[in-house]
C-alpha cells in the first residue's frame, strides 16, 4: 500500500497552493518524517546542526513544495508550517 | 579518603553508566567504598544529565556530593550547570569539542580530552564516555587499571567489549600525554 | 527573534502554551503528531477554546494538556475520564475531550473507560496507543502485542492484548475509530467528527514510540515505524470491531461503529423537565 | 421559589444523613457524585431525589475513586461539589484526595464512619478514620475536618464544610458516624437569608495577568474555573504558580507544599471551632468530638453533682486540631479524659500537646456508644477520687 | 542450584530498588504483583527477569488496587508475596492493606517514596509517606514499617520485613525513598545459610478442631493455607475465631481489633530495632530513620569534635513506634533533633512521647537531602550554643 | 432432631458450612439457587473440595462464599477476582472460582473483570445479575435497565446499562453464558462445562432480588419474576454476544462463545521451561 | 422528663415507622424532644428489628436508651431478647398472639394488646404497628392525640391514610378499655 | 414458551427414580417455586406454619412425585431434598 492511498492524494507536483515553507530549526528533533512523507518529496536534510544536534529539513529548491501541508501536520515537533503569501495569485 | 566525582552530559551519552564503571571498580574490584547516584528528571530523554560517584577507604555516610573533586563534562549545558559546584584548584576533565564556551577564570586543574572526537575516530561516538573513563584513570590515578578493566567488562555489553577496551586504551593513552606534558 | 517568537508565527501556535514548547516528547514520537491533529481539527471546527476543556492522565502523551492552550487538567494516573465526566456533567455548555495512553485509558482507567462509554457521558477520547508504558520507561501493558519484549516482559509477553476498538464498541461508544499518526488527515477529520457528535466517542491512534517501545523490539528508528504503517494499514471503514485485528502484519484502522443513542445529558434534560414540571405544578 | 427548594425551611424529624443532604442543597452544593455503602447511603439516595430538584446533578458512579475524580472535576467546571462515603470508599478516595489537596479543590467528602479496619461492621457506627483522614493520602498535606454530634449538626456542619472548602479551597471533611447518620432527631432548619454561604474567591485581574496558583495574603489563591476563560492548567504534579509542573526543583516543591500546610495553620484561628463547657475552673478536662460529647456533657453534669470540678471541651473542628486551645487548657487542668468511638487516635493529639498532664484514654469500638456514667467514672478516676 | 539463583552470594555494585528484589527473593518470596511507578519500578523489573529463574510467579496487575489484592491471595495459596510502589500507589492499596491487617495475611509492601502529595515529584525521594503508612487505611491497626539507609539494607531489611510478616501475620512495609532505590552503592550478599528466614506458623492441630483466627499465646494465630485440607474461611468483615462475620456483636469487634493492635504492642521488644551511636553521654539525640541517618551520623560526628555532647539514635523500625527507647533517651537529653525528608510526621510521634523535652524537626522537601552541616547547626542550635 | 442435622442429610449439605444455615438470603431471593447449582455442579464432577477455593466479593450473593465447604475469601467489594488471580497464579493446582454480583464485578470491580478475561488467567466467574445492589438496599448498578427504579434512580434510571455477555466476550473471555436461576439443570451443566475448561469462563445468571429490585419496580413476587422468565428467556445458543439482548420482552440466554486460547498459566509454563533450559545449560 | 422506649419485633412489621410516627408526634408537632435511633444486622431483611425512641422536655444529651421505661413486643425473639433491659415497674406492651410465651415473674405494668389480631380485623395485618400505636397513646397518655394522627399523616402513604387512622382509633379504643379494666 | 423447554424435558408422570422426598420445614421460606414448577403437579402447600410463618410444601399424595429433582434444585433454601429409596427396585 503506498502513501497516497493513506494519505489524501494529491496531484503530482501540481502546485495546491501558494504557500511559503518554513522550519523552525530549533524544533526539529531529526526524525524525517517531513523529507519521507512529502509527496512530491521536495525536502532534504539541510547541513545545519542545530541546537539539538541534528540536521532540520530544507526545500531542495524554492519550487519543490506545493504546499500541501502534509509535512506540517507530520511534523511531531511543530517545526514546519506553511504561510499564505500574501497578494500573489495562484500560481498556476 | 573521600573523593567526590561528578559527571555531566546529556542522555544517551552513558553518563550514568560511565559513573557505574568507576563505581563499580572502586567497589567490586577494588576494596574502597563506592556511591553512584544520578539524576534525570521525569519529563525527557535526552535532556541534562548527571551521574554523581563518591569514592572512599571508609564507610560513605553522607551518599551525595556536595562539592566535586573531579568534575567530568561532556556538554555545554552541563558546563554551565555544574562547573561551580568544583572544589577550588579540582580537577576538571572536559570534553572541548561538546563544551566549545569554557570559562577563563576558573581555578581548577583543567584536562581536555576530546573524547567525541577520539571516539568517532574508532568509528562509535556512543564509546566517547569510555574514552574519557581512559583519560580519567591516566589523570587521577585513583584506579588500579586491571580493576578498571574488569569493570568495564561487567557493564557493557558483550558484543561491544573490545571496541571499549580499546576506547579505554586509547583515553587512557591520551590522558598520560597529557600529564606528561603538563608535568614536563 | 527567539525561537519562541519563531514558533508563534506558527498557525497553530495560537492553540498551545508556546512558552513551553519545544515539548518534552522523544524524537519521532507519536504523541507530537496526534497533539498535532488534536489542535488542527480544534481550529478546522473554529470551537470557542474558552468552553473547551482538556483533561489526561499521566503518561508521556498525558503531558498534551499542559500545552493545549485551554482550560486542561492533568488529572492523577488513569482518573481522567472520571474526572472529566464530573467536568461534562456539572458544566454541560463545556466541550470536554481526553487525550491519554493505553496504560492510563485501559490499565489503571479501564474502569472508568467502560463506564462513561456505557453511561454514553459526551467526551471525546483519543488514546495514544503506543503499546507500552513509554513514560515509566517501557513496561507492558493492556495492549502490548504477544511476544512483545517490554522492561516487564523480558522473555516476552503472555499476556493478550485488548482489541480496544472492541471493547469500546461492546461498553458502549457511538463513535468509535482507529487510525494510526500517518494517517494525519484522516485522524483530524476523525477528530472533528468526535467533537461534532454527541455522546461518548473513542478514537484509538496506534503511535511510535521509537525511543523505548520500538527499540526494544528492534522496529529500527521511529521513521520505520512510520513506513511500517504505511505497508501494513488497511482502511475498512464500518468494519467489525471484533474483527479489527492489530498484527505484525496488519493494522485494521478506520470507522467502526458510528451511531446515535441518547446521551446521559440527554436523558438527564428529558428527566429534568418533567420534574420541573411536575413541581411547579405541584 | 428555588430557595424555598434548596432551604426546606421549618422543623422536621430528619435522619442525619438525610440532614447532612438537606444541609449541602443549602449551602449551595450543586453536584453530587458517588457510591453506596452503609451507613452513608441515606445520603446518596436522598441527592438522587434532591438535586434535580434543585437544578443539580446526581450522578452514581462507579467506584469511590471516581467519585472523587468526579467531584474534582464538578468543582474545577464551577459547581459546588460533594461525595459521601464509609471507610472502605475513603480509603479509595485517598489518592485523589491528594489530589485535590494539591490542586486546591473546594470540596466536601462526608465520611459516615463505621465500624473498621477492612469491611469490618457495615451498619456500626465508629470513629475510626480520624487518623486517616489527616494522613490517609501520601505526602505532606493538610485539610479541614468537623465532627457533628447531632442531626441538627449534620445540616448544620455539612453548610460549614462547605463554606470552608471554598474559603480555603481545600477538601473539607465531614467526619459522622454511623449512629448519627441513621439516627432521626429533630432539626430546624432556617431560612435561606439567615443561612451564611460563602462563595469562592475569584480572580480580580484579567486572563493574561492571572496566576491560578498564586496565593493572596490568606495564603488562598482566587480561583477561575473552567469555562471562565482563564485558560487555567491545573495538575497533580508539583507545579509553579502558573500552574505549570516543575518537578525537580526542590524549591518549588517546597514552597508550594509548605504553603499548603501553612494554609490551615495560618488560618486555624479562623477555622478552629471548639465549645467549652464548665472549663473555668475544671479540675478535670473532658475532651471529646462528635457524638460521645453529648455523654460526655451529661457525665461533666453529674460530675459536678458529685462535687468534681469536671469540664468539657468539645471540638467541632477535629482537623486542623485545635493545638492552642488544649495547650492552654492542658496548663489549667490536673486531668483529661479522652473518650474515643476508636482504639486511641485524637488522644494522641492531645498527648502530643499536653506534655505532662495526665491524659486519660476511653476507648470504645464495636458500636455501642459511651454512656454517661463509662464517661462519669473515668473522670472520677481521672481526678483521683 | 535453586539456592544459588536464590541468593546472589558475593560482592555487588548495586542499585537500592535492585537490592530490594534480591532480598526478596533470598527471604523466599514466590510471588510478586506490581504495577509500574517512579521510582520503585526497577524492583518489578528486576521480579520479571528473577522470578521465573527461582520456580516463583511475577504478573504485572492492571494497577495498585489489584496488585495489592493478588498479593494477599497469593499469600493465603502458600506463597511469600510481596508488591512494591510509591506514594500515589500506596494510596491506590490503602483499602487493601486493611484486608491483609483484618485476615492477618503475611505480605510486603515496598514504598520507594517520592515528593508528594498526589503526582508530585516522581523522581526524587521523600519520606513523606510514614504517618500514611501507619494511618492510610479506615480504621485501627497495626502494621511494621522499616526504613532502610542504605543500599544493603533494602536487600537486608526487605529480608527482615519478610521475616516480620510471616511472623506476625501482618502487612509489613518497607519505607524506602527514591534516593536510595535509585542510589547504587556496594552490597555484599551472605550464603544462604548465612541468612536467616522465618516461615510462617502452622496450625498443629487436625482441621476439625482448628479454628483459624485463635491466637496462641503471643496473640498470632497459625496460618492453614488454601489448599491445605483446613476449609477455611477468610473475610475482611469483623469475624469470630472461626473466621465467620459477626457484625453486629460488639464483643466480637472489640476482641479482634484490640488484638490486632496489641498483636505489635506487645511483641514491639521482639520487633523494635534501633541503632545507638554516642548517646552513653549525649545531651543532645539525633532521632533519624532512612537516608538522613546517614547526614545525621556524620553530624553526630562532627558535633562531637566540636565539643558538643551529640548522639544519634537511629530507628531502624518505624512502626511500631519504639516509644519506650524514646520515653526513656527523652528523660536522659536536654534537647532532640529530627530531621525529616517530609514537614513534620515521626516528630509528632518524638514530642508525644518526649513530654517536656525541647524537640526540634529539621525538615527538609524537594529532594534535597539533609547536608550533615545543615544537621550540625541544628544540633548546636539545639545545645543551645 | 436438629433443623441442622435434618439439612445434613441433603445430599449437598457436605459442601456447605451446614452450621451456618439458614442463609441470609430473602424469600425466592435467586441467589439460593445458583449456590444450590453451583454446589451441585461441585458433587456431580466430584471436584477434589480441598484443592478447591471459591472467592466472592461484597453482596448479597458475595456472602455465598461463606457457606461453601471449602477454603473461601470473601474479600474487599470489587477485588474478587484480582484476588483471586493471586491465589490461581502462585498455587496453579488450585481451581478457584468466583462468584460475585453485577455491582461487585462490573461496578467497582469491572477493571479486574476485563483484565482477568484479557490475561486469560485460569477462573470460573459465576455473576449473579439482579439489575441492582441487593446488599445496600437497592440502589442502581451497570445492568440496571434504563427507566428502572431504584433508590438512586427515583425518577428512572438513565444509565445504559451493560450487556455483560457482550463486554465479556470483547475483554477475551473463552467461555461466556447466561441463564436465568430458573435454567437450574442448564445452569449446573453450564458451570460443570466450565470448571472443566480452560482460562476465563464467565456465566452471567438472571436473578431475582424480588425483595428490594423486584419491589420497587412492581414485578410482583419472586415466584411471578420466575414465571417472566419462563415466558420471556430464549435458548440461543452460539448467539452474537452483542445481540444478546435482555429486556422487558426478552431474555435472550444460552453460551454464546466457547473458544481455545492459550491461558495465562499456559504460556507462562511455556517460558518457565525454556528459561530454565537456558539457566541449566549456561 | 426523659421517657425511653423501645419497640421491639422483626423487620417489615413497621417497627421503625412506629418509631418514627411516635417521634414525630412529640418533637414536631409537640414541642418536645425526641430522638428514634433503630439496629439491624447487614445480613438479613426479615429478621429481629428494634426501634428506640427518647422524648424529652429538655435537650437530649445521650442518645441512646440504657433501660427502657416502656418496652413495646411484637415477636417472641425480641421479647426473649430485650425484655429484661426495661426498667423495673416499667410498661409493657405485648402482643400476647405473637408473644406466645410470657414470664411469669416479670416486674413491669404488663398491657396485652392483641394488635396483629385487630389489624387482620381491618384487612391488614400490616397496620398492627399503628393500632399498637393507638394502644400506646391511650395507656401512656403521653401524647395528644391529634398530634398523634398528624403524626401518622406525616408518615405512612396517602393511599393508606385512611386504614391507618382507623388502625389508630381502634388500638385506641382497646388501650382505653385495657386501663378501665386494669383500674377497675 | 413452556416449563419443558427451559427445563429438561421429563416424560409426563413416568417415575424417573425411586426416592423419597424430604422438606426441611424450617427452611422453607415459602417462594412456592417447587410448587409451582413441579413438572407432574406433584406438591401443595401444607397446612403447618413453620418458624419463619409460612406453608412449607408437602407432596399432594405419596405417590405423586416422580423423582425428577426440580424441586430440589430449585430451592433457593436448601429445604428439599430426594433420598434413594434403599433396596426398592424401580416402581414401573
Ligand atoms: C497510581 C499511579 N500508578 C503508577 C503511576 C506511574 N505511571 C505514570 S505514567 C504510567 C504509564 C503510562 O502509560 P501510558 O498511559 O500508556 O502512557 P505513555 O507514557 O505510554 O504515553 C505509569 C504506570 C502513577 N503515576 N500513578
Ligand atoms: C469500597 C466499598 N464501597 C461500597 C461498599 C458497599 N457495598 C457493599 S455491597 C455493594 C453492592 C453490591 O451489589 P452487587 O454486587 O450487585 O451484589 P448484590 O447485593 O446485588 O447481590 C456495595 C455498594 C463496600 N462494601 N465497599
Ligand atoms: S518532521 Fe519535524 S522534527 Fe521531523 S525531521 Fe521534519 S522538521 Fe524535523
Ligand atoms: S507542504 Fe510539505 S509535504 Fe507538502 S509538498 Fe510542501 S514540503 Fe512537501
Ligand atoms: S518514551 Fe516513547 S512515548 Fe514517551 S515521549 Fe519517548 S517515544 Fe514518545
Ligand atoms: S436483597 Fe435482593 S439480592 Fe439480597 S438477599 Fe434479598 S432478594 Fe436476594
Ligand atoms: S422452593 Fe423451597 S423455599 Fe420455596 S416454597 Fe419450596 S421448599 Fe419452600
Ligand atoms: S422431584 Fe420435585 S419437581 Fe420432581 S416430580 Fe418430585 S416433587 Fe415434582
Ligand atoms: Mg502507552
Ligand atoms: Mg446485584
Amino acid at each position: 500500500m503506498s502513501a497516497s492511498r493513506l494519505l489524501t492524494p494529491v496531484v503530482k507536483r501540481k502546485k495546491l497552493a501558494d504557500v511559503e515553507w518554513n522550519v523552525i530549526e530549533d524544533f526539529c528533533k531529526g526524525c524525517s518524517f517531513c523529507i519521507e512523507f512529502c509527496p512530491v518529496d521536495a525536502l532534504e536534510e539541510s547541513d545545519r546542526l542545530n541546537a539539538k544536534g541534528v540536521h532540520p529539513p530544507k526545500l531542495k529548491s524554492e519550487d519543490a513544495c506545493i504546499g500541501c501541508g502534509l509535512c506540517e501536520t507530520l511534523c511531531p515537533d511543530f517545526a514546519i508550517y506553511l504561510e499564505k503569501k500574501e497578494g500573489k495569485g495562484d500560481k498556476e | 579518603m573521600r573523593v567526590e566525582i561528578r559527571i555531566g552530559g546529556f542522555g544517551g551519552q552513558g553518563i550514568i553508566r560511565t559513573g557505574l564503571i568507576l563505581a563499580t571498580a572502586s567497589c567490586v574490584f577494588g576494596d574502597k567504598n563506592a556511591i553512584q547516584s544520578a539524576s534525570y528528571g521525569p519529563e525527557s530523554r535526552g535532556g541534562r544529565c548527571k551521574s554523581e560517584v563518591i569514592i572512599s577507604d571508609e564507610d560513605i555516610d553522607f551518599p551525595k556530593v556536595e562539592q566535586p573533586d573531579i568534575l567530568v563534562i561532556m556538554s555545554q549545558e552541563a558546563y554551565v550547570g555544574y562547573v561551580d559546584d568544583l572544589k577550588e584548584n579540582g580537577i576538571l576533565l572536559v570534553d572541548p569539542d561538546l563544551v566549545p564556551n569554557q570559562r577563563k577564570d576558573l581555578k581548577a586543574k583543567i584536562y581536555e580530552v576530546p573524547a567525541a572526537k577520539i571516539a568517532e575516530g574508532l568509528g562509535k561516538k556512543i564509546v566517547a564516555n569510555v574514552v574519557m573513563i581512559g583519560a580519567f584513570a591516566a589523570i587521577t590515578n585513583l584506579f588500579d587499571v586491571g580493576q578498571m578493566k574488569e569493570s568495564i567488562k561487567r557493564n557493557v555489553p558483550k558484543a561491544f567489549l573490545e571496541l571499549n577496551l580499546t576506547a579505554f586504551e586509547k583515553g587512557y593513552e591520551h590522558g598520560k600525554n597529557i600529564i606528561t606534558v603538563k608535568a614536563s | 527573534m527567539t525561537v519562541i517568537q519563531e514558533f508563534e508565527k506558527h498557525p497553530l501556535a495560537k492553540y498551545l502554551r508556546a512558552e513551553r514548547f519545544p515539548h518534552i516528547w522523544c524524537e519521532g514520537c507519536g504523541d507530537g503528531i496526534i497533539l498535532h491533529c488534536f489542535v488542527k481539527a480544534l481550529d478546522d471546527l473554529a470551537v470557542d477554546i474558552d468552553k473547551f476543556v482538556v483533561v489526561s492522565g499521566i503518561g508521556c502523551i498525558g503531558r498534551a494538556a499542559g500545552y493545549v492552550k485551554c482550560d486542561s487538567f492533568h488529572t492523577t494516573h488513569g482518573r481522567p475520564i472520571a474526572l472529566a465526566t464530573g467536568i461534562k456533567l456539572a458544566n454541560p455548555k463545556l466541550t470536554v475531550a481526553v487525550l491519554s495512553g493505553d496504560g492510563d485509558l485501559f490499565a489503571i482507567g479501564g474502569n472508568h473507560f467502560i463506564h462513561a462509554a456505557r453511561r454514553n457521558v459526551d467526551l471525546t477520547v483519543i488514546c495514544s496507543n503506543n503499546f507500552n508504558y513509554g513514560m515509566t520507561g517501557g513496561q507492558s501493558g493492556p495492549t502490548t502485542p504477544l511476544d512483545s519484549y517490554t522492561t516487564t516482559t523480558p522473555y516476552g509477553n503472555i499476556e493478550h492484548p485488548f482489541n480496544l476498538v472492541h471493547l469500546a464498541a461492546a461498553a458502549g461508544s457511538v463513535y468509535v475509530a482507529r487510525w494510526t499518526v500517518l494517517h494525519v488527515r484522516r485522524l483530524a477529520e476523525s477528530i472533528k467528527k468526535a467533537l461534532r457528535k454527541k455522546g461518548f466517542k473513542f478514537i484509538e491512534v496506534i503511535s511510535p514510540c521509537p525511543e523505548i517501545y520500538g527499540r526494544r523490539n528492534k522496529l529500527g528508528k521511529a521513521i520505520d515505524i512510520m513506513k511500517l504503517y504505511r505497508q501494513i494499514s488497511e482502511i475498512r471503514h464500518g468494519y467489525d470491531p471484533a474483527k479489527a485485528e492489530i498484527t505484525r502484519e496488519k493494522i485494521v484502522v478506520g470507522e467502526f461503529i458510528d451511531i446515535e443513542k441518547p446521551t446521559y445529558g440527554e436523558l438527564l434534560q428529558k428527566q429534568f423537565i418533567k420534574i420541573q414540571q411536575k413541581l411547579s405544578e405541584g | 421559589m428555588v430557595s424555598q427548594r434548596e432551604v426546606l425551611t421549618g422543623k422536621h424529624l430528619m435522619q442525619g444523613d438525610v440532614a447532612c443532604a438537606e444541609g449541602a442543597i443549602a449551602a449551595g452544593c450543586k453536584f453530587f457524585a458517588g457510591y453506596p455503602i452503609t451507613p452513608a447511603t441515606e445520603i446518596a439516595e436522598r441527592m438522587a431525589r434532591r438535586m434535580i430538584e434543585v437544578n443539580g446533578m446526581f450522578v452514581q458512579m462507579e467506584d469511590e475513586l471516581a467519585s472523587m475524580a468526579a467531584i474534582i472535576g464538578a468543582s474545577w467546571a464551577g459547581a459546588k461539589a460533594m461525595t459521601a462515603t464509609s471507610g472502605p470508599g475513603f480509603s479509595l478516595m485517598q489518592e485523589n484526595i491528594g489530589l485535590a489537596v494539591m490542586t486546591e479543590t473546594p470540596c466536601v467528602v462526608v465520611n459516615v464512619m463505621r465500624g473498621a479496619p477492612s469491611t469490618g461492621q457495615p451498619t456500626e457506627g465508629a470513629q475510626q478514620d480520624v487518623m486517616q483522614s489527616k494522613w490517609g493520602s501520601h505526602g505532606d498535606y493538610s485539610i479541614i475536618a468537623l465532627a457533628p454530634a447531632s442531626v441538627q449538626e449534620m445540616f448544620d456542619l455539612t453548610i460549614e464544610c462547605f463554606n470552608l472548602a471554598e474559603t480555603y479551597r481545600a477538601p473539607t471533611f465531614l467526619l459522622a458516624d454511623g449512629f448519627t447518620g441513621h439516627l432521626w432527631e429533630r432539626v430546624v432548619i432556617p431560612s435561606p437569608e439567615e443561612i451564611k454561604i460563602v462563595e469562592r474567591k475569584k480572580p480580580v485581574v484579567s486572563p493574561d495577568k492571572y496566576m491560578p496558583f498564586k496565593p493572596d495574603e490568606d495564603l488562598v489563591p482566587p480561583m477561575a474555573c473552567f469555562g471562565e476563560g482563564y485558560c487555567v492548567h491545573v495538575t497533580g504534579l508539583t507545579h509553579d504558580e502558573l500552574g505549570y509542573p516543575k518537578t525537580t526543583d526542590p524549591k518549588v516543591q517546597h514552597k508550594l507544599v509548605n504553603r499548603l500546610c501553612e494554609k490551615m495553620r495560618k488560618n486555624a484561628n479562623r477555622i478552629v471551632r471548639t465549645y467549652e463547657s464548665m472549663l473555668e475552673d475544671a479540675e478535670v478536662a473532658v475532651i471529646a468530638y462528635g457524638i460521645p460529647s453529648r455523654a460526655s456533657l451529661n457525665a461533666v453534669k453529674k460530675a459536678r453533682e458529685s462535687g468534681i470540678k469536671a469540664g468539657l471541651l468539645r471540638l467541632v473542628t477535629v482537623w486542623p486540631f485545635p493545638e492552642k486551645q488544649i495547650e492552654e487548657l492542658a496548663t489549667r487542668v490536673n486531668a483529661i479524659v479522652v473518650p474515643e468511638m476508636n482504639c486511641g487516635q485524637i488522644v494522641r493529639e492531645v498527648e502530643r500537646v499536653a506534655k505532662e498532664t495526665p491524659v486519660h484514654l476511653l476507648s470504645k469500638i464495636g458500636g455501642e456508644l459511651h454512656s454517661p456514667s463509662e464517661i462519669f467514672e473515668a473522670i472520677r478516676r481521672a481526678a483521683g477520687i
